[in-house]
This record gives C-alpha cells, structure tokens and sequence, in this order.
C-alpha cells in the first residue's frame, strides 16, 4: 500500500503545483512533497522483508533499500534549494518547472522499486520527458539545443533498451519457456535462456541504459544537458537518474550472472568503465567551463561505479557504497557551482576567480566539494574509491588498479585547474558584483549533503554496511 | 595507554585551535592569541606523551574498532613516534608564537584566520599520521596533512606565483597519496589486514619490493628526494615564513617516517633497497646543494638545502637497512642514529634559518638576496640567529649538524671497508657527502656574505628594522637547542639507542650503544673547547674595537673614482664559478644585455637557474599532452547526428567483439 | 489469420525504403504513419481477431501511431513553414543503398539468432531489425529537425514489432505505457522543434553545433 | 712518556711552521739565483705586526675580527689530531679525520666571511675563489682517508697514519702512491702555493688567498699568516705521515727525523713553486678534480 503511496503522491502534488496560480506559494511545495516522500519512504524501510504491490511488479528488494533512500534525501536536499533558487529567478513562470521537480520525484522512486523492466522502462522514458522542460528552464539558445541533444540522444538510448528488453524476453521464449519480464522470473530461468539472445539483449541494454548513465563514448549529451541547466535540475540528474540507470543495469547484470554469463558483463563493465573515466580525463584537461567540468566529473564516476561493478567481489561493494557517495558529492558540488553562477554571472574560468571571497561558503563548499570527489580521505568517496582499488589488487587485475590510479590522477589534474582558477585569487574590477550573496536557503542544502558526505568518510553506520554487502551479494550471484 | 590518551587529546587540541578564531571580528587579535594558546597546550601535551613513551614504553596499543572498511582506529606512541611528535610539537608551538607577531591579524585580515585554522589542522594530521596503526587511519592523517599544507601555502592567493606553486605542490601530494594507495592495497592483498602491525608479514612475502617502490615513491615525493622534488622549492618560497618553518622542518619528514615505518619491519631487506637509499640520498644531496648555490631567492635557496638534507637522512638510513641486510648490527645503529639525530637537526636549524629569513622579509619586503646587504647592522640578533644556522646547517663544530653527520660518515667509512660489492655505494657516498659539506659551506658563505655583511645595494634595506621579541625569542629558543645538542651529544645518545631499538624490533641481537661506536665525549669536549674559544675571540673583538678609534674611512677599493655598493659580489657573481662547473645539469639561465651601439646606454643583466625535473622536464611533457588533449576534444563537436553514430558504433563493437570471443 | 503477417511485414520493409528515398517532409510523415497503422493492424492480425488483449493493444497503437503523431508533426511542420528536405549529409541514392545493405545485415544477423518454434518461418525479426536500422539511418543522415523525428518514428517502429512477438512478456498496462511515452516524447519534441525554429530561425540541424569543447 | 710527546708536539706545531715558510722562501731564493729573506722573516713578521695597530674599514661588523681569531683557533685545535712523527697525536677516536676536515671548513667560512664584510669586489672575489676550489679540494681528501681506511681498517687519523701504512706501501703501494700525488695537489691548493695562487702577488684578478686578507691590518693580520703557516704544516705532517712510516723508528729519532722530513718537503714546495708558473684561473677547476680522480682511483685499486 505503501509502495503505491509513494508514487501517486508526488504525482498529485504536481497536479496541484501546476494549477496553484501563486507565482510564492508553488516553490514552497516542492520541499513539502518531498518531507512527505521521505517520511513515507522511513516507514516503508522499517517493514521487514520486502514489501510488494501491483502484483509483485513493484517491490522494495534489497537493492532498493539502498537507492530509495538516497535518492529520496537527495531530492529533499535539492528541494529545500528550490524556493531560494526560484526566488532569484522572478522573471521565469515556475509553474513547469515545479510540477516537473515533483513528477521527476515519483518517476525516481518508480524506477527504483519496479521489478518489471518493462514498467522500470516505462519509469526511465517519463524521467527523460520529465527532465525535458527543467533542462529548458533558462529558455535561451544554448539550452534549447541542450535540450533537443538530450531528447532525441535519450531517446535513442531508450529505444534501444527497449528493444534490449524484449531480445531478453525473447530470450526465455526462445529456448520454450513462458517469455516474461518480471525479475524474478528473469532470475529464477536465466540457465536456461539462450545464450545469443541474452548475450545481444544485456549488449543493447548496456548500451541503451548507459546512455541514460552517461558512459563514454554515449556520454555526449552529458556536458551540454548539465551545462546549460540550472544548478538544482544538474544535482538531480548526476545523483538521481544516473543512479536509476545504473540500477536498470545492475539488474541485467544480474540476470547474466544468474545465468552464468557474469564474465562476459563483468568484461564489458570494465572496458567501458575505464573508457568513460579515459573520456572524462580527457575532456577536463583545459576545461574553462566548471558546469561542463562538472558534466565530465559525472561521466568519470559512472566509468568509477561500471568498473567497480565489473571487477566484483570487494570492488562490487565498493562501487554500491560510490553510488551513495558520488551521489550527495555531486549535489553539494552542482548547487555550489550553480551559486558561483549566480554570483559572477559568467560559467567560464575566464568570467570567474575569487570566488573565496565574493561567495566565501559556497566557495568553500565548492573546493571541499572538489576534494571529495578526488577522493581525498577524510570524505566518503575516498573510502569507496579505496575499496574499489582494494578489490581490484586482491583480484589480481594490477593493470587494471594501474590504469585506475593513473586516470584519477589525470582527473585530478583537469579539476584541479579548473576549480582553483574559480575560486582562488582576486577578483579583478571587471567582474560587475550580480548581488547576490550567501543565504540559508542557498547553501543550507549543500552543506547538508557535504555533511553528510563527510560523517560517510568518517562512519559508516553497520546496517547500512550490511544493506550494501547484502546487495552487492545479490547482484553478483543472482540471489 | 595512557599516552595515547594525552596524544589523541592533544591532536584534537591541535585540530581546533584554529577555529574559535573564525568567530571573532577580522583584526581583532583574541582570535590569534587564543590559536597559539591552543597549539601551544597541544604541544605541550604532545611532548609529555612523547616524552613518557620514550622513559617507559607501553607495548599496548589504543584500539577501538572504526566503522570504516579495512579501518580501525589504533593508536601507538612507541619511540619512533616519539622521536617525530618531540619535533613536531617544538617546530608547530616555536612557528605559532612567531606567527603572532610575523602574520598578525590586523595586518592580513583577509586570510590570517584562514591561516591559524590549517596551521591547526596540519599540526593536528601530522600527529595522528605518526601514531596510526592502520593503513586508513593513517592514509586520513596523511591526506588531513596534505591538504591543510596545501591551504597554508596558498594563504595569499592572490599572487600568481603562489597559485602556481600551490597547484604544484597539490599535483605532487596527490600523486604521493595515489602511490601510497596503491601500496595499501597491495599490502593488503599480502597480509589480508590492513593493520600497520603486520609490516613484518607484508615484507616477508614476494611482493614486497611492489611495496617497496610504491612506498618508495609515495614517501619520496612528500620528502622530495630529487627526482620527486618538484614541488618543494616553490611551496616553500610561497609560503609565510612560519608555515615554510614547519613545512621543511617537520612536514618533509612524514615522508621519512614513513620510508622508516616500512624499513622497521624488515630483517632482511633485500641488498638493493639499501643501496637505492645511499644513492639516491647521494644524488639528492649533491643536486639539491648545486640548485642551492644557483638560487638568488632566499627562500628558494633554503628550500633547495632541505632538499640537501633529505638526501644526507635518506643516506643514514640507506646505510642502516644495508646493515640489516648485511647483518652489521654496528651498522644498523650509526646508520638509523645519524638518520634520526639529522632529521631532529635539520629540523632545528632549518626551522632557524626560514624564521630568520623570514625576518629579514618581514623587515625589508623582498625575497631577492641581491637587493639586500649590510643587515647585520640594522638586525644583529636576526644576522646572528641566521649565522648560527647556517653554521649548523654546513655540518661544522661546535654546532649539531656535525653530530650527526659524523654518524653517518662514520656508517658509511664502516659499509667501505666491507669487502663484498656494496663497498661501492658506500665508498663513492662518503666523498660525496664531503662534496655536500663543501658546496653548503659555499652557499651559505654566500648567502650570508651577501644579505648581511658588506654595505646595503638598495633602498630596500634603509626602512629594516630588529625584529620585535616575540619573532627572536623562538630564534633564540633554536639557536640554544642547536648549540646543546652539538656540545651535549652524550646526553642524546640514550634517546637515539631507544629509537633504534624500537626500529630494529624486539627480536634482533643486542645492539651495540652510540657510546661505543661514536666519540661522542671527546666531540662534545672538542665542541665546549672550541665554544670557550669563540666567546674569548667575541671578548677579545669587543675590548679591541671598543680600543681603536671609530673608523672614518670606507674599504680601499685602488683609489677608484665613484666606487657605488652595488660594485660588491652579488649572490650571482660569488655562484657563478661553481653554476659554471655545474652548468652541464643546472642549464642556467642569464640574460646578457648585447652592447651594440655606440654610445653606451643602460643594460641589466639576470641570470637565474631554472629547476632542471621541473622546468626542463615536467613542464614541457605536460604541455605536449594537455595540446594532445585539447586536440582530443574535437570528438565533442556539437553535431548531434554524429553522437547517434558513436550509439550505432558502440553497439555494433561490442556485437563483433562478442562474435569474436 | 497469420498469413497475413508476412505480407503486412514486407509492406513495412517497403515503407522503410520509401522513406529513405523521399526529400519531401509531408510524404515521409505519411509513410512512417503509415508504417504506424500497419504495425497496429499487424498486432490484431497476428493473434487472430479473437484475442482481446492484443487487438485493444492493435487499435490503440493504430490510433496514437496512425493518427495522433502525424496530426503533431504535420502542425509542428506547417509552424515551421518548411516544405522540402535541403541537401542532407549524403545523397538519397547513397541512404537508399545504405537501406538496402543495413537490411541484409538485419537478416543476416537475424537468422544467426535461435527462434521460438511460432516464429521460425516469418519475418518478424528481420524486420524489425532493419526498420530500427532504418530509423538509425534517417536520423544520421538527415539535416532537418523534423526528419530527425520521423526517424525516432521509424526506430519505434521497429522495436514495437518485436514487442509483438513477445505477447504474454509484456502486460497491456505497460504496452499502453510504452505508446503513451512514445506521444508524450513527440508531443515534447513538437514543443522544443518550434522553440528550435523561434531561436535558431531554421530546422537545420548544422545550425545546432554552439555547444561544443 | 706520552705527556713528553704531547710537550713536544704542541711546541713543534706553535714554533716550527713559520720556519717552513721561511725555508720555502729560501730555497725560491736560491733556485732564482737571488739572496733572499733570512730563513727567520716570517717571525720577524709577526713580531712586528703584533705591535703595529689595526685599521678597520666603516662597512665592517664584529664579523671582520671574528674571521682571524676563529681561523686561528680552528687551526690549533686541527693540530691536536694529526699525528706528528709516527707518535700518537694528542686527541686521537674514531671519526676525528671528520672533526679535522670540518675544523678546517670552520676556520674557511669564517675567513671567506671576514672578507665579504669588507663590501668591496676584490675580497668578493678571492673569497667566490676561495669557496669553489676549496669544495672541489674536500672531496679528494675524504677519497685519501677513504683509502687509508680501508687500508688500516681503522678510523683515526692515528691508526690511518700508523704502522699499517708500512704494510700497505707493500701490499698496494700504487694506491698510496695515487694519494700522495692528490693530497700533495690539495696541499698546494689550500695554501695557496704558486700552482693555483702567487702569495706575494697583489694583482687582483690572479689572487685568491692575498686578496681576502687585503684588507686586514696589525695583530688579526699576523693571526691569519700564523694561521696560514701552521695549515701549512699540518698538511706537510699528513704527506709525511703517509711517505715515511716513523712509528718504527725509537721516539727521539723520530721527532728529529719528523723536523728534517717537514724542512725537506718545504724545500720540495719551494722547488715546485719556482719551476711552474701560475695556471689560469679556468685551468684550477680542472686540476683539482684532477686531484680528486686520483685519489678516487686509489680506492678503486685497493678493491681489486
């Protein structure tokens, strides 16, 4: 009952968002839907074993445990971020941008629980189509052709996941079983499906749902979608859908381990994972534009998460808890960069430097923020990254952890570059002051998340240790 | 126990004293009096803990579990870390109180609270990096360590030239901590724990020279052995004067702690490690004192000396693990000795001479050695405090420095007269860290010569004035520490055999004491001697200047017309025999003005030396891959129809490379 | 009725190839309107009148792909004010080439693929296969916001003929689901073409490359 | 009987240098045909400047006398170490070749200092000289104690100088052979002999040690020249402690034998000095580390 709960109520907010006619009072709904969301997400977590609805094709199995959750305090941090974001945007209506924010939020929670990929499908496409009208929020050139790259690039990746899905359903028809597309099924026959079949499905599915993730090379949408957006609607995408598309992946992987093809995904996952990381490496050196850096960033984490994932064991682990990580980073670092933004005016390292000074917090956030998702100890990431570099030793795979190593590096030299330009030095006269400055509403978000980044580098509470290694262990065996 | 307890109290001390300071009004001085207060208990607690670890060692360990994968939160002040945290403690409370009156805040409101709280939060990293116990707790400390130095050394970002180095310094220090990943993860996978305890595991098993050379890198780049030093000179020129005080007094020697941590647990290291250590603290040593001697920015200079003195530790210890595998014990015991007593040393008169420096920047604003001259009779307590540095820092009597590069040379003499092969490193490291001596003793006669003695060159110096007494007591405080351990050896023995016992683990056969091996009693009577003597020659000059009339006439320069101050040596000119000698690897640099017109007209000339792994080397390879990359970006080329080709593409690889397999 | 299958298959093959070689808008939105309603006839055809499901799931994809998306994209063109196809990246008879080379792929590549017994002789995979090269291929070549569309189209197509195949696999909830994203997206699209067309003063796609490194 | 020895060696270092000052002048006098100085100039020298008064220039600090009374003091104190005819030297441990090489560096950088406080570019000069070559000299010393050690296995000047050295003229006189050549080069360099510098020159552009002491006048200027004189006597009592092995010899014997060995290498030094003629100043780099490959090939004899 729950679970139904959870995916009706954004739904009817926005319905009630869109015809609220108070340019004030709208914002504010977004934060109140997703309290509500949360609640109701504490609750559904505490009921023991996993809890199903619509028939078994929604249920909250142990994967879920982990993304609900942290896409729901994602999206409640973000929330909180709305109302002050859109009260420095007067001019724009917000009446789409609102109501899309909450459909955004129950499409998020549906890919999450759906355990029929043809609904988890139909979740990911209302997500694109949802993001659509955010991407286009500052309604000029540069985001329309933002937006129509992302469409039709999204598009295509989903058709092909979509035709993915029914080469796998084919799969069981194929070799006389009753074709059905309900994991559980999925999982229960995977000996016995047709290895041709599986093999060219999990291929197009990887391909059409790492184009959602943004792997390299399907990542070209990535820059020019989070360059162009608002701040807010960036920390949502990097965090949230890439983390859904990761999971729709994280459940094929399954089905092939179950059906003993793990190797052969595992390959993949690791070729293309140090490619997206290669790919973003590249691009950041000489970076002038830190929300396109920022896109890149994201490209070389979902790379981090696929080759973590394709190692295993140990490293599997650590990819599920660089999930988290990444995730809550990527929101403080994006609404940091979307209020360095609003307070230079200017995206490029050109128009931006001395930020430490004009905007000393969001700054501040900004660089720590930066050395959170280098993966420098203290932060959570570090830890993640660690235990994928750990896995990847103990599985003997030393080129691997080489390469792993050397694009961290070279990462961190194109952030680097780019974040100490924005936010050291002085500003110099010709840098006109927007007026805007720190407030609560602005950077309390981010601080939270950061926070929360922070105490996951120092503790790391047992029950969610669990969770991960339960789910890691799900995924790799199948059961 | 219970030092752990005091120590852990201390760092979270250390951690915080910065931030109360955050609350108060930009120039108001409470925030700034209340930080030092606060590292100064710090310390105090540090040392006491030390101190007892040193008297009565606890060989239980403080541990809790730490939620943390692989991570586990023990905790162990064994003399090792006591010899380090004695050090970092002096160095951070010494630096502190000349911090107040060098940077206070009223004078740099824009970044002096920013200051105190990382020169808070590097003590505190550097503290918890010398007593972890396991491999995440100490990789937290290190990087804690490395980023605080970081934020320290770009306090006035606002110059180019410190953004620069800064990024510098941050590339090095990841790529260290990347090394130093690495090496953790492999040391996991040959011991199964993460825990610093089962070093003698991890080195017994086939992959510890993987281990070896990871750490080897890691360490190396943070104490900037030669190759890896890249970052060091600039980080330290950049950087206030006190924070370049701790960083080449203490911060280097994390890297050093960290190359003894691994060394410790090894009984039979293969030969090649200690022979890689002798020779590459050989090439540092003599590389880093040539860079020096080419140098024209005080700082850079001191920078490039603590280059020097990495290389003459790294030597000490090369010698030590030698002995071990050798099986020398009285190797083993001078070798690790002088490593340890020159970590202390350099520290000491390293710390001295950057707080001098800084004072003479502090009093004239310029860095630039060739605009000085003349300062000792504007700042005579800082001229001296800078003396008795440099006379420390060349090895020579009565003062520290000669300690403990006797041990060393001594250590070195003994792997000579060995008749198996390693007798070359040996032999050939002994007159090279002669050479080391000798090219010291030149550049600080130089640098000395020229900023202190001799008539001011510029205008700069006429507004110098003493320090105020809270910059000369720190001095002072050195200068007397400097002086005690060279007359006082004997009295540092004990400390020394305690460190190299606990080096050399419980296990291995007695060791022979210092007392045996090295003259400490005739060399501390030599050094009292030679002191009397120095103060009789000081009363001596006193009584015979005050007994000749004022003198009233300048040099005698043959009569020349308008002789000017700018006719003496300058710091290029008194290098430039030595630049020469050594041109075919220091490359200098000079701008010779061409005189091609009649009429003479003015001309300036500037030479400088150019820093040969990162100017000639790095720079270019990193210019030649950031044009490769930027070329690379071509494949983001804005046409949309071309992304939907890399789709098709992708997919359609990824099915021929399934049909292939 | 399944007879009728093959036929109705081999239409939709030559609708690909029409659609490859016209350089005027309207007749390739009638054609991939066409190909829709075929495809809708095709479900209820498959699996006899008789069965509810597939014929509700037929008639509702007639009417969204026969009817709703070309009424969208016929206002999105006349918006537009544009009638002919400019000169796009490679000439028709080279796409009308490349059609033909990418459906011999498709049938290659399909018969390499083990069948259920029900489908060993027909033309399903084949097809479908080639009408989602098809799209590919419309939406590579072409430099006209619009054709690009009709590509997406043509690509759904396709993939919504091998949804056939698999009746029971996909629920009729999640099938109406699918077609609902699929309108909704051209509905979407539809916005952002005459935004597109407001901004940029032309549907031409070699306008469209400002973001770039 | 040591206390005796100790006696006779302190009255030997503190009376007998300048004589061999003395001889060398002498001996350049007689091969240039010339009369020359009585063989007791250098004392009247100094006799006479302890009378005369100082004159201190305006630029200078407490650092302009420091120089001479430090340079003196190191000297004395390097005398204790070396051994003097085959007897034991008065303060002889293991490392003390370190202590005296060091000893040695004090007394340098604080006369190289003297001079630049003087401000003017002739001492700047000498003492950029004076720095550079003494840095490529200290290498080829420390190979010389790196033979003798290796050959005596000790390490202290007096066992290095000891009997052994007999026994190692026997077994591999070519290396000790290699390191009398190269410390005898060093010799010449750090006393500035006629080779590497002319001392009774006084034109600027060729001086290295002349030019540092320009300035200085009265008692410090006759402690620099004792000094000089007794540097000058401890490396002849090293050259003689390699080239005639006393220790055999019955004491008393020894120490005569000791004064006519040092009066006959001063007669060597006057005989080099007058039969070669100054090198330039971009030539004594090369010589030097000549010097210093020598004695690094001595070691590598030993080894094989």
């Amino acid at each position: 009952m729950l679970l139904i709960a959870l995916i009706l109520l954004p739904l009817l907010l926005a319905v009630a968002a869109f015809i609220t006619p108070s340019e004030r009072t709208r914002p504010w709904m977004v934060p109140v839907g997703a309290v509500v969301e949360l609640a109701l997400v504490v609750l559904l977590l505490r009921q023991p074993g996993d809890p199903a609805a619509f028939g078994g094709w929604v249920v909250l199995d142990k994967l879920g445990r982990i993304m609900l959750p942290l896409v729901c305090i994602l999206f409640t941090a973000c929330a909180f971020y709305v109302p002050a974001y859109l009260r420095l945007r007067p001019e724009r209506p917000n009446r789409v941008f609102t109501a899309m924010l909450l459909t955004f939020l129950s499409m998020m929670v549906l890919i999450t629980i759906s355990h029929h990929m043809g609904l988890m499908w139909v979740a990911i496409e209302a997500c694109t189509l949802a993001t659509a009208p955010l991407l286009y929020f500052n309604h000029n050139r540069a985001s329309i052709e933002a937006t129509w790259k992302y469409l039709l690039i999204g598009g295509v990746g989903i058709a092909l996941a979509l035709l993915g899905s029914f080469f796998l359903a084919y799969a069981s028809l194929a070799s006389g079983l009753h074709a059905s597309l309900l994991i559980e099924d999925l999982v229960r026959d995977a000996p016995l499906l047709s290895l041709p079949w599986l093999h060219t499905a999990f291929i197009m599915l990887f391909v059409g749902y790492g184009t959602k993730m943004g792997l390299a090379p399907m990542h070209t949408w990535k820059p020019d979608a989070y360059g162009e957006a608002p701040g807010v609607v960036g920390a949502l995408l990097a965090g949230g859908l890439t983390t859904g598309a990761f999971m729709s992946i994280l459940r094929y992987y399954q089905v092939c381990a179950a059906a003993g093809e793990g190797e052969f995904a595992r390959e993949i996952m690791v070729v293309i994972g140090l490619l997206s990381m290669a790919v973003a490496g590249v691009f950041m050196v000489g970076q002038r534009d830190y929300k396109r850096m920022l896109a890149y960033s994201s490209v070389e984490h979902m790379g981090i998460l696929m080759l973590g994932m394709g190692i295993g064991g140990l490293a599997a682990f650590g990819a599920l808890l660089h999930v988290i990580n990444n995730a809550l980073t990527k929101g403080a670092l994006f609404i940091a960069a979307a209020n360095i933004h609003r307070a230079f005016g200017s995206k490029t390292t050109d128009g931006v430097s001395g930020a430490l000074r004009r905007v000393p917090i969001s700054a501040g956030i900004f660089v720590a923020g930066f050395f959170a998702i280098t993966g420098s100890p203290p932060f959570g990431p570090f830890l993640s990254e660690f235990t994928i570099l750990r896995g990847a030793v103990e599985a003997g795979r030393y080129g691997v952890a080489a390469a792993f190593l050397a694009l961290l590096f070279v990462v961190f030299v194109g952030m680097g570059t780019t974040v100490l330009a924005v936010v050291q030095g002085k500003t110099p006269a010709d840098m006109p002051s927007t007026g805007f400055h720190d407030s609560v509403g602005t950077v309390g978000p981010p601080l939270i998340l950061l926070a929360a980044v922070l105490v996951l580098g120092l503790w790391l509470p047992s029950e969610l240790e669990t969770a991960l290694r339960a789910a890691a262990l799900m995924v790799e065996t199948g059961k | 126990m219970m030092n752990e307890v005091i120590l852990i109290v201390a760092i979270v001390v250390a951690g915080v004293s910065g931030l109360p300071g955050l609350l108060t009004l930009r120039d108001d001085r409470s925030g700034e009096r209340l930080a030092t207060g606060l590292i100064t208990l710090a310390g105090v607690l540090a040392s006491v803990a030390a101190v007892s670890a040193l008297v009565a060692e606890s060989p239980d360990e403080l541990g809790r579990a730490w939620h943390v994968p692989g991570g586990r939160f023990g905790v162990h002040v064994d003399a090792l870390s006591a010899m380090f945290i004695l050090q970092i403690a002096v160095l951070s409370v010494l630096g502190a109180w000349f911090g107040l009156e060098y940077w206070p805040q009223r004078d740099h409101p824009q970044n002096g609270r920013k200051l105190r709280v990382f020169y808070g939060t590097v003590t505190a990293g550097m503290l918890l990096l010398v007593v972890a116990r396991n491999g995440v707790l100490f990789l937290a400390g290190w990087e804690t360590m490395a980023l605080s130095a970081f934020f320290l050394l770009s306090t006035e970002d606002d110059k180019p030239i410190v953004r620069s180095s800064g990024f510098f310094y941050l590339l090095a220090a990841h790529a260290g901590t990347l090394c130093l990943l690495a090496m953790f993860a492999v040391f996991e996978v040959a011991t199964g724990t993460l825990d610093l305890d089962a070093w003698p595991a991890a080195l017994a098993s086939p992959l510890r020279d993987a281990i070896f050379v990871l750490a080897l890198c890691g360490f190396g780049l943070k104490a900037g052995l030669m190759p890896l030093h890249v970052w060091l000179p600039g980080a330290h020129a950049n950087a206030p004067s006190h924070v370049s005080a701790l960083m080449s007094g203490v911060l280097i020697k994390m890297g050093i702690y960290g190359l003894v941590r691994l060394t410790a647990a090894c009984d039979a290291p293969p030969l090649w490690w200690g022979e890689t250590l002798i020779v590459a603290g050989a090439v540092s040593g003599v590389l880093g004192v040539a860079f020096a001697i080419g140098q024209h920015d005080l700082k850079r200079l001191l920078a490039y000396h603590s280059v020097e003195n990495i290389g003459i530790i790294v030597m000490g210890l090369g010698v030590a693990v030698l002995g071990r595998s050798l099986g020398r014990p009285e190797l083993v015991a001078l070798g690790f000795a002088g490593a340890m007593l020159h970590v202390w040393n350099h520290g000491l008169f390293k710390g001295l001479l950057f707080l001098s420096a800084g004072s003479v920047l502090h009093a004239t604003g310029t860095r630039e050695i060739d605009r000085l001259g003349g300062l000792l009779r504007r700042m005579p307590l800082t001229g001296l405090a800078f003396l008795v540095g440099a006379v420390a820092i060349c090895g020579l009597p009565p003062l520290n420095g000669l300690i403990s590069e006797l041990f060393v040379y001594l250590g070195l003499f003994r792997t000579a007269t060995l008749n198996d092969p390693t007798w070359l490193a040996g032999g050939l490291a002994a007159p090279a860290l002669a050479l080391i001596g000798a090219l010291a003793v030149a550049c600080f006669v130089k640098v000395f010569g020229v900023v202190f003695l001799g008539q001011p060159r510029t205008p700069d110096v006429s507004l110098a004035h003493e320090a105020g007494p809270l910059m000369l007591v720190p001095m002072a405080l050195l200068a007397a520490t400097c002086v005690f351990i060279g007359v006082g050896a004997p009295l540092v023995a004990p400390v020394l055999d305690a460190a190299v016992a606990a080096w050399v683990g419980t296990a291995a056969a007695p060791l022979p004491t210092l007392g045996e091996l090295a003259p400490l009693l005739p060399v501390s009577a030599i050094s009292a001697v030679l002191l009397v003597a120095i103060l009789l020659a000081g009363a001596w000059i006193v009584r015979a200047s005050r007994a000749t009339p004022p003198p009233e006439l300048g040099t005698w320069d043959c009569g020349y017309a308008s002789p000017s101050p700018r006719m003496q040596y300058t710091a290029s000119s008194f290098a430039d025999l030595i630049v020469d000698l050594t041109g075919w690897v220091l490359r200098p640099l000079s701008h010779v003005p061409r005189l091609d017109r009649v009429f003479p007209s003015d001309a300036s000339f500037h030479s400088h030396v150019p820093d040969i792994v990162l100017d000639k080397m790095l720079i270019p390879a990193f210019s030649i891959i950031r044009r490769i990359m930027t070329w690379l970006h071509l494949i983001q080329h804005g046409k949309l129809h071309i992304y939907l080709l890399y789709i098709l593409g992708i997919v359609i690889a990824l099915l021929f490379w399934w049909r292939s397999m | 009725m399944p007879e009728l299958v093959d036929p109705i298959l081999v239409a939709v093959l030559v609708l690909n190839f029409r659609l490859l070689g016209t350089s005027r808008l309207r007749t390739a939105i009638n054609a991939s309107a066409m190909q829709g309603a075929l495809i809708g006839l095709l479900a209820v055809v498959m699996h006899g009148a008789l069965e509810p499901r597939s014929t509700f799931i037929g008639i509702v994809a007639f009417i969204a792909k026969g009817l709703i998306i070309p009424i969208l994209l016929n206002k999105a063109m006349s918006e537009a004010a544009i009638r002919r196809e400019i000169e796009p990246y490679i000439s028709f008879v080279t796409s009308l080439v490349l059609g033909a080379v990418a459906t011999a792929a498709a049938v290659l590549f399909a018969d390499r693929l083990p069948l259920a017994p029900e489908h060993v002789g027909s033309l399903l995979v084949p097809t479908s296969l080639a009408t989602v090269l098809t799209g590919f291929l419309l939406m590579v070549t072409r430099r006209k916001a619009i054709t690009q569309v009709v590509g997406y189209l043509v690509l759904e197509n396709g993939i919504f003929i091998m949804g056939l195949c698999l009746h029971d696999a996909m629920p009729s909830l999640v099938e109406v689901g699918v077609l609902l994203d699929l309108v909704v997206a051209i509905f979407v699209i539809g916005i952002v073409i005459n935004h597109i067309n407001r901004d940029f003063g032309s549907l031409d796609i070699a306008r469209l490359d400002t973001l770039k490194e | 009987m040591n206390y005796i020895n100790i006696a006779i060696h302190l009255a030997l270092a503190l009376a007998l240098p300048p004589l061999a000052l003395g001889v060398i002048n002498k001996t350049k006098a007689a091969v240039a045909g010339r009369l020359g100085p009585p063989l007791l100039q250098p004392y009247f020298d100094l006799a006479k400047l302890l009378r005369k008064s100082t004159v201190i220039s305006q630029t200078t600090s407490w650092v302009f006398l420091a120089g001479p009374a430090i340079g003196l003091v190191t000297v004395l104190l390097a005398s204790l170490f070396v051994p003097l005819g085959g007897h034991v030297a008065p303060l002889s441990f293991e490392g003390d070749f370190v202590l005296f090489a060091y000893m040695l560096g004090l007394g340098r950088f604080f006369t190289i200092l003297a001079a630049l406080d003087t401000g003017s570019a002739f001492e700047g000069m000498g003492a950029a000289r004076e720095a550079t070559f003494s840095a490529l000299a200290e290498p080829a010393l420390f190979f010389g104690f790196l033979v003798l050690a290796r050959a005596s296995g000790a390490y202290s000047l007096t066992a290095m100088l000891g009997p052994t050295v007999l026994a190692t003229w026997t077994a591999a006189g070519a290396a000790l052979g290699a390191v009398v050549v190269s410390w005898f080069i060093i010799l010449l360099a750090e006393n500035s002999r006629i080779p590497f510098d002319d001392p009774n020159t006084h034109l600027e552009l060729t001086m290295i040690h002349e030019v540092m002491v320009l300035d200085h006048s009265g008692p410090p200027f006759g402690m620099i020249l004792y000094g000089a004189s007794i540097k000058l006597f401890l490396f002849c009592a090293l050259i003689i402690g390699l080239i005639a092995p006393l220790g055999a010899l019955d004491p008393w014997l020894a120490w005569v034998a000791f004064v006519g060995l040092v009066l006959v290498v001063a007669v060597g030094i006057g005989l080099v000095e007058s039969m070669m003629a100054r090198l330039r100043m971009t030539q004594v780099p090369a010589l030097l580390i000549a010097s210093c490959l020598v004695a690094a090939f001595g070691a590598v004899l030993l080894v094989r």
